[in-house]
């Protein structure tokens, strides 16, 4: 892999743009390019399809069909909510060819839907097929992780592939490649409250409890997630949940990427291990 | 070394060695290129290859006189090697009756088992070039009304004389009683009348349905110039586009009429 | 008996304006003859134009008959027999299934298919399924008009 | 003298045609030059030679010779008469010509033929002498030549350097067929162009010999290594004459087919009991030549081979009977001359 | 030259109505070989097949058309009468004129027309029969039982108890199968184990049965009434002549933490060991993986302490070779392993336990003595969570079908915990209660109004154990509309039931069919379910389907009784339709052995006098083909016939369907 289209999406520019740092420190590690989509647009995430279905299709459509025609043939979302929505669009497209021309008339771009999506598991685990394991010196050595995955990075039929949606493992070898140790614990695909966090905050610190209280029980020392929007739930709900007195001890929430990064030796602060609600940077020993 | 030097040094070989006690391959004769029988090494310069070699040289291997001389070496383009695979996977040669000296218009890949041969045809010759132009034509007359089709095949079919070239130059023509030769009854009538020439040319082309390699040799040998190719063509398509199916890729390959999956194509059934 | 050839040679005769299809049905004993069967004794009507001939399993079924049918100025020929997995046999009709696929197409490329070659699966329960089969047949052809004399495998006179 | 202008060979056949004759000619169909009815408009093919023969029309490939109609239990024969239309064949080449009376003579040796001497009476042939040859023509290696107007009832000779024919009657029908053709034959005066230049490739008379001595030569196995047995060859021929019959019958009726066959296929000599005497092709190739070059020569002193190659022409597989004469040749010079050392 | 006769039935006015059967008798009187015709009220009555009888002996038919009902119907009929008068009865057919004929058209020219076409191509035919007499194959009167689960037993018992020899073969070293390990049996709560040993220990003594235990089937050769089945008898390393299992050896085996497998790894066993106290034999064997001696070559405890010397170290397996008329397969099922359910614990949770599990808890020879103690802690549970349609009835894990036992037993399994722990709670979650059979709905009634088992109409969604070991069980209750969620202290899940591994692996070795699921195929779904399509197999329990102890029981006797009809007859009469190879025109290219349903053609060698191969053909073995046919129309070279339709038949049958007036050509080519 030399180089790989890249949608970063609204989140990777702020509330996660943690991800946005650890992806692109850790691509040019392995000397991947990351090419952007240019002329990118919204993926239309959660509010799109309670708006509209043909938007909700259109939205992705676009970006794909652009990535396409700007030569691309693998398009990185590292967002699992982009994620879900470009390869959900690039699914139901590959069923449904009307909907395909439709798409086309619609946005004036025809799009032969050959562009194929990847998630940031999917890109992290062949980084570290392609090599980048070999780079990992490993400073977390022994370090207990919860694997959380929440919904959009372990279902939906057809989305996620090649992994038990019940029972996700894709991203225990990357953990254990950093020399941490994954802990079995029971929530790893537990609703977090996801797009919620704002409109209902008092679902979201519950759900968020939840989990955080059951990986403390399980004796996990971090949480490790893919998802930005998991991420800022788990990271910036544990005051608010201390608040309800079902309160842990502090518990950082990582970007799998970001676990990489460290274990790859890569400056904490260069992959945004800084810029956590909850102290991140205790994990290689510091504080901010 | 040339293409033709390396298959005579190999031939030459063979017939040396005693891996084979004949070798089939193609000599040229007023400007034609003709089979040859080579028993001698010594005979194995007048051996010539090039993208004339039309003659499927599998099919001499039914012959008794041939067959006395087992094991053979026999220079066998792509579809050729194809034919012989078919005829081991339809126990009419043992895997060890021939050596085949495979060659392609601008390869020669050496003195090969059948084994060798089919890693050979998967790897280089899984998906073999089709022919463009019997392609186009095939589609010509499919696009046809069925009265015309009906009409064209009359109009070929009427020149037919029932010599049986078409049957003799092909591999896959080895029954030694041919149906057409059943008179008990009678199924194709021996006339060279519509309804014998009809029954006899279609009979044939659906005989070699998933076993017909489309070598060419039974169109090349037809002196009535009927265009048989469109029929072996017509038939292969079918087989390869409703049942994934391509002859001579297997050592142990199941007879395409024969065999049958539970999802094969039901859309032709009422 | 004169009153009835007569009438035979009337019937035979395959001019539009008197056209009486001839279908030749090849059927398999187990599920297509009892179906048709079943449509005696329903009683259900349908078109006199079908001569069948039983034959153990569609397995059975030779390309050749189907070729001598038509040879013998059949306007059409169906075949039919058992449902997949419905085989008396287990697997005969699968076998013709294939067999009648690449067959089939083979005719139609040599301008025998259309409303000349039916294919049908009839189980010994669908007797009504029968009889419609042969009157939507029977229909198809008188609008097809004669095979002959463009019938390519037919014997020309 | 009668001539022709090369560009009215087509209204030729026009006039003969509008004189009631069935004219056949050689005609481009597809890749191949067929003798064929000729129609309107249809181009007649000059130079090389058609892939059939003359023979075609007068014993043809399939042929009714007997009917039988059923009454009641028991079947009544028909009376079924030959047919004899009317006929020129147009054009074709002098070896094409002479092979007619190989014909006449095998169909009326010891019986006389009614089928084929109806046709044959009704039979206008006019040959085409040649001023051009390919790699196989042989005829003069067995006795013909490229002028030779044997068999033929009249003979068209090209002149002025191929811008026109010289119109030859021989024969009655021949004279007929001048009659017919009226304005478009031209009263003028042309000298012949010389005709093509055919090498002799062996002494017919040295082969004969060879054969009649050589049945059971080993050497047969190697001249008919090759051979896959087919019957193009033979139906090609225009002297093999070897026919099958088989009866085809409905519910009315039965016919009685006379059909080509060929001692090439395995299924010529194949006994009830299962036994072939001639079980390889090894044997039935011998028995095609033997046949042209010794037997027939034997019985009425005549070569059943014209040299018209077609056998070597269209066998895929590069038999023919020029190729095995060549190598007995070969073979009686060496031994001659191993002799004379 | 044939002389053939026709006769045509009115059927009352049924034919008659619509043929005008004397002009069709007329018609016929002309056809070619026939010599004698004539019409008759009913041709099936006495007087009727008198009239075929007389006609034959007198006009020395060679041949019989009745042209009447469908060959369904009377063709046995008229064929006996033929044999009567001496004629073969495969020289008679019949035409079709009632069904066909007769009852489908009204226009009485067009009928007539037609049923002389059909009366005339059955005239052709049968110019063309030959008589054909019955294949008779000789029966071997033993039948080999496969599988010692309680179908296994039951069909054994009852074909030794009819005089015919059985060998019965099992897989483990006990028979019993799954019924061994029950507790208590629904709806009776009858123990299981009561009554199904004085069964087991009849086979074991019955003198008609030979008992192969640890052992299994190799390979399958032969047909009806003639198979032959190798069988591999996996070495036991404990000469049963000698044992007298006494118990010695496994009570001084060192390696005694083996889970047991008939516990549901519950308790545990030695490594030389017997299934269970009830075994049957009553005899060890040794766990060649597990045991020290045969693993690391040092221990050989059990040969010191044997007094018999019974201990054979050096035991291999071993071949034998059983000769048998028919198969019955009773290879029961297995449950499917619920750890492919990611959402319930991926079965890494150890209280979480499938119903074997249970049933192991809840039996007093169980390895709680019939306490019910959960597994991780040995506590007893106070509440109880049974799901229902575990891997049941669900796409996504590949089984759409119910597995049928688990309403019932999950019902039990209720029932008997609340006798079992007083005021312990037991939830049952479930997607419908199928309780068809005798006293079934009673029963499922009395766990809930009785013994107060909480059924939950809805999916559980997640199991997962808490941190301080209580079990979450979270579900839906799709009655009430609301989200479930149990804190239980034990989980049991009724697993699927799903056929043996390696069932396929035999349905294989003898052509026996299986569906999409795996289970067994039976020949007629409604009128021949416990015969498959392989004449001489049967089936018997689950292996076939789910099913319930009476169900399997009645299908075991069914299929008892299907061999012992079969063993009634010292030979077997088979229908003389069969395909037949012309060794002169085989080509050999194999495609009829390929295609043959039934694995009847084989290679055949022709050779000389001295023994030299000369050609290899295809040969029919007569035993095994059916009839079908397939091979003749796979065959290029018309080298394959089949009896009763030959090429010849089918060929005139056609021809006679050409319009009469349909010539022949007239002019020759070209």
């Amino acid at each position: 892999m030399k180089s790989i289209g890249y949608y970063p999406g609204c989140a990777l520019a702020c509330s996660g743009i943690e991800l946005d740092l650890s992806i692109r420190a850790l691509s040019r590690l392995a000397g991947v390019e990351l090419r952007e989509v240019e002329d990118w647009n919204c993926c239309g995430a959660s509010s799109a399809h309670s708006t509209g279905h043909e938007l909700a299709v259109a939205l992705p459509y676009r970006v794909l069909a652009l990535a396409e025609a700007q030569g691309q043939t693998e398009l990185l979302a590292p967002c699992a909510s982009c994620f879900s929505r470009l390869k959900g669009t690039l699914v139901r497209l590959r069923r449904n060819p009307e909907m395909l021309e439709k798409m086309a008339g619609l946005t004036g771009r025809p799009c032969r839907n050959s562009v194929s999506v990847v998630n940031v598991l999917e890109y992290l685990s062949r980084l570290l097929k392609d090599g980048l394991a070999d780079k990992l010196a490993a400073p977390l050595k022994g370090v207990k992780v919860a694997a959380y995955y929440g919904c959009l990075l372990s279902r939906g039929e057809g989305i996620i592939e090649g992994d038990d949606p019940e029972n996700p493992t894709g991203m225990e070898a990357a953990i254990r490649a950093a020399g941490c140790e994954v802990v079995p614990w029971n929530f790893a695909t537990e609703c977090c409250g996801g797009a919620f966090s704002l409109a209902k905050t008092e679902a979201v610190v519950d759900l968020s409890a939840a989990i955080l209280g059951d990986a403390e029980k399980a004796g996990a020392q971090m949480i490790v997630t893919g998802c930005p929007m998991c991420h800022s739930n788990l990271d910036m709900r544990q005051r608010a949940v201390n608040a309800v007195g079902r309160g842990t001890r502090p518990m950082p929430i990582l970007y799998l990427s970001e676990l990489l990064g460290l274990a790859a030796g890569i400056d904490p602060k260069t992959i945004g291990l800084d810029r956590h609600f909850t102290d991140a940077m205790c994990v290689v020993g510091r504080s901010v | 070394m040339s293409i033709v030097d390396a298959i005579r040094a190999d031939a030459a070989g063979l017939l040396q060695t005693g891996r084979a006690k004949l070798v089939l391959g193609y000599r040229s004769r007023r400007g034609q290129r003709v089979p040859i029988l080579l028993t001698d090494a010594a005979g194995a310069d007048q051996l010539v290859y090039d993208a004339e070699c039309r003659q499927n040289l599998a099919a001499y291997l039914r012959k008794p006189e041939v067959r006395q001389h087992f094991p053979v070496g026999v220079v066998a383009a792509p579809p050729v090697m194809r034919s012989l695979v078919m005829l081991s996977a339809e126990s009419q040669i043992a895997a060890d009756a021939v050596t085949v000296l495979a060659v392609s218009e601008n390869e020669y890949h050496g003195a090969l088992d059948l084994a060798a041969t089919v890693q050979l045809l998967r790897e280089k010759y899984a998906n073999l070039a089709p022919n463009e132009e019997l392609l186009r034509k095939v589609r010509e007359v499919a696009a046809m009304s069925e009265e015309e089709r009906a009409a064209f095949w009359t109009e070929q079919f009427s020149k037919c004389t029932r010599c049986y070239a078409c049957r003799a130059a092909c591999p896959g023509c080895y029954c030694q009683w041919c149906v057409a030769k059943r008179n008990v009854p009678q199924w194709i009538s021996t006339a060279d009348l519509a309804h014998g020439t009809f029954a006899w040319n279609i009979t044939r082309a659906f005989h070699h349905a998933g076993r017909c390699t489309l070598c060419g040799a039974c169109e090349a040998a037809c002196p009535q110039g009927l265009p048989l190719m469109l029929l072996n063509a017509c038939v292969a398509e079918c087989v390869e586009k409703e049942f994934g199916h391509k002859t001579g890729y297997d050592l142990a390959e199941k007879p395409l009429i024969g065999s049958w999956r539970p999802d094969d194509d039901d859309g032709f059934v009422r | 008996m004169e009153k009835i050839e007569v009438q035979t040679e009337v019937k035979t005769e395959n001019t539009r304006e008197a056209f009486d299809p001839r279908l030749v049905a090849f059927v398999c004993n187990w599920c297509t003859y009892a179906g048709a069967d079943l449509a005696g004794t329903s009683r259900l009507q349908y078109a006199p134009n079908v001569r069948i001939i039983k034959l153990p399993c569609t397995g059975r079924i030779d390309p050749l008959l189907v070729l001598k049918a038509f040879e013998g100025g059949a306007d059409a020929v169906l075949i039919s027999g058992c449902h997949p997995g419905d085989c008396h046999y287990t697997s005969g009709n699968y076998h013709a299934r294939r067999r009648w696929s690449v067959f089939g197409k083979l005719l139609a490329f040599a301008g025998i298919g259309g409303h000349r070659l039916y294919f049908s699966w009839v189980s010994a329960a669908e007797g009504q399924k029968f009889a419609d089969l042969i009157n939507s047949i029977t229909k198809e052809v008188l609008a097809a008009g004669p095979f002959d004399p463009i019938n390519p495998a037919r014997r020309r006179i | 003298m009668k001539l022709l202008r090369a560009d009215r060979l087509a209204d030729l056949a026009a006039a003969l045609a509008a004189q009631g004759y069935r004219v056949i000619a050689p005609i481009r169909q597809g890749r191949i030059v067929r003798l064929a009815e000729w129609r309107p408009g249809a181009a007649i093919e000059t130079s090389g030679i058609s892939a059939n023969s003359v023979k075609d029309f007068l014993f043809p490939r399939s042929e009714i010779i007997d009917r039988y109609s059923l009454n009641g239990g028991d079947f009544v024969q028909q009376e079924v008469s030959p047919e004899a239309i009317k006929t020129v064949v147009l054009a074709v080449r002098p070896c094409d010509a002479e092979s007619v009376s190989v014909l006449d003579t095998v169909f009326n040796w010891d019986s006389n033929d009614v089928f084929y001497n109806a046709r044959r009476e009704a039979c206008t042939v006019v040959s085409l002498a040649c001023v051009r040859a390919d790699e196989h023509c042989f005829c003069t290696s067995v006795g013909g030549s490229p002028e030779s107007a044997e068999g033929a009832d009249a003979v068209l000779r090209v002149a002025g350097g191929g811008d026109k024919f010289i119109f030859e009657p021989l024969t009655p029908k021949g004279h007929a067929l001048a009659e017919a053709a009226g304005g478009v034959l031209a009263e003028g005066v042309a000298a012949a162009d010389p005709v093509a230049e055919i090498p002799r490739r062996f002494d017919v008379k040295t082969v004969t010999e060879w054969l009649n001595k050589n049945f059971d030569s080993p050497l047969w196995q190697e001249f008919a290594a090759a051979c896959l047995g087919c019957g193009a060859c033979a139906y090609a021929c225009p002297s093999c004459h070897c026919f099958d019959m088989q009866d085809e019958s409905t519910r009315k009726e039965s016919v009685r087919y006379r059909n080509w066959d060929t001692c090439g296929l395995a299924l010529f000599t194949l006994h009830t009991s299962g036994h072939n005497p001639r079980s390889t092709q090894t044997a039935r190739w011998r028995q095609r030549v033997m046949h042209k070059l010794s037997y027939i020569p034997q019985r009425f002193n005549l070569t059943a081979c014209m040299g018209c190659g077609r056998c070597s022409r269209l066998c895929p597989n590069g038999l023919g009977i020029s190729e095995t004469c060549e190598k007995i040749a070969q073979l009686c010079k060496a031994n001659h001359e191993g002799r004379a050392r | 030259m044939a002389r053939v006769g026709v006769f045509i039935c009115h059927c009352g006015e049924n034919i008659a109505r619509t043929v005008d059967v004397a002009a069709a008798a007329a018609a016929a009187a002309k056809f070619p070989g026939v010599v004698y015709s004539v019409d008759y009220k009913y041709m099936c009555s006495d007087p009727g097949q008198q009239l075929v009888r007389k006609a034959i002996a007198d006009h020395k038919l060679t041949g019989v058309v009745v042209a009447a009902c469908s060959p369904r119907m009377h063709e046995t009929t008229f064929r006996r009468a033929a044999a009567a008068a001496g004629l073969n009865p495969y020289l008679l057919e019949m035409a079709n004129v009632r069904e066909h004929c007769a009852w489908v058209h009204s226009d009485r020219a067009a009928a007539t027309a037609k049923a002389i076409d059909l009366i005339r191509a059955m005239v052709e035919k049968v110019k063309r029969n030959r008589a054909l007499h019955p294949i008779s194959v000789p029966v071997e009167p033993t039948a080999v039982v496969i599988g010692g689960g309680i179908a296994g037993i039951q069909a054994a018992l009852d074909i030794a108890t009819g005089g015919k020899k059985v060998v019965l073969i099992e897989k483990s070293p006990s028979i019993g199968g799954h019924m061994a390990r029950l507790s208590e049996t629904f709806p009776t709560l009858d123990c299981s184990q009561c009554i199904l040993t004085p069964r087991m220990v009849e086979v074991a003594n019955h003198p008609n049965i030979t008992l192969m235990t640890y052992s299994e089937v190799e390979a399958v050769a032969g047909f009806v009434g003639n198979f032959e089945v190798t069988v591999r008898r996996k070495a036991r390393y404990v000469d049963l002549a000698k044992c007298t299992g006494c118990g010695e050896c496994w009570s001084k085996c060192p390696n005694k933490k083996i889970p047991s497998e008939f516990d549901a790894r519950l308790g545990n066993r030695t490594a030389i060991y017997r299934v269970s106290p009830q075994a049957v034999p009553n005899q060890p064997v040794i766990d060649a993986q597990r045991c020290l001696m045969l693993t690391k070559g040092r221990c050989g405890v059990c040969a010191k302490v044997c007094p018999r010397e019974a201990i054979n170290f050096k035991d291999a397996d071993e071949l034998v070779k059983v000769k048998a008329g028919a198969i019955v397969l009773a290879t029961g099922f297995e449950l499917w392993d619920h750890s492919a359910y990611g959402e319930y614990g991926a079965g890494r949770i150890a209280d979480v336990i499938d119903g074997f599990a249970f049933e192991r808890l809840a039996s007093a020879s169980g390895p709680t003595s019939g306490e019910i103690r959960r597994p991780s802690d040995g506590a007893t549970p106070k509440t109880v969570v049974f799901v229902q349609c575990c891997g049941s009835r669900d796409e996504k894990a590949g089984r759409k079908y119910c597995s049928k036992i688990c309403c019932m037993y999950t019902a039990k399994h209720a029932m008997l915990y609340a006798h079992k722990v007083h005021g312990g709670r037991a939830v049952v979650f479930y997607m419908d209660v199928r309780a068809a059979g005798k006293g079934y709905d009673e029963f499922v009634r009395r766990a809930v109004e009785k013994d107060g088992a909480e059924y939950i109409r809805g999916r559980v969604s997640k199991i997962y154990r808490r941190s301080d070991g209580k079990i979450i069980v979270r579900g839906a209750d799709t009655l009430a509309g609301t989200p479930v969620t149990i804190e239980a202290d034990l989980v049991v899940l009724a697993d699927a039931i799903v056929p043996r591994t390696d069932a396929q692996k035999l349905a294989r070795m003898l052509g026996v069919a299986y569906d999409a699921d795996g289970f067994f195929s039976e020949a007629h779904p409604k009128l021949r379910p416990v015969e498959t399509a392989v004449a001489g197999v049967y089936l018997a329990g689950v292996c076939q389907g789910p099913k319930d102890i009476p169900e399997s029981v009645a299908q075991a006797s069914a299929a008892a009784a299907k061999v012992l009809g079969l063993f009634a007859r010292p030979k077997l009469e088979r229908e003389p339709v069969i395909a037949r190879v012309n060794r002169t025109t085989c080509a050999h290219c194999r495609a009829c052995i390929n295609a043959c349903p039934y694995k009847a053609i084989e290679d055949f060698n022709i050779v000389d006098r001295s023994g030299k191969l000369l050609r290899v053909v295809a040969n029919v073995n007569e035993g095994l083909c059916q009839g079908c046919g397939t091979c003749v129309s796979v065959c290029r070279s018309k080298s394959m016939d089949l009896d009763g339709f030959t090429d010849e038949q089918v060929y005139l049958q056609i021809a006679t369907l050409e319009p009469e007036e349909s010539p022949l050509p007239a002019r020759s080519s070209p």
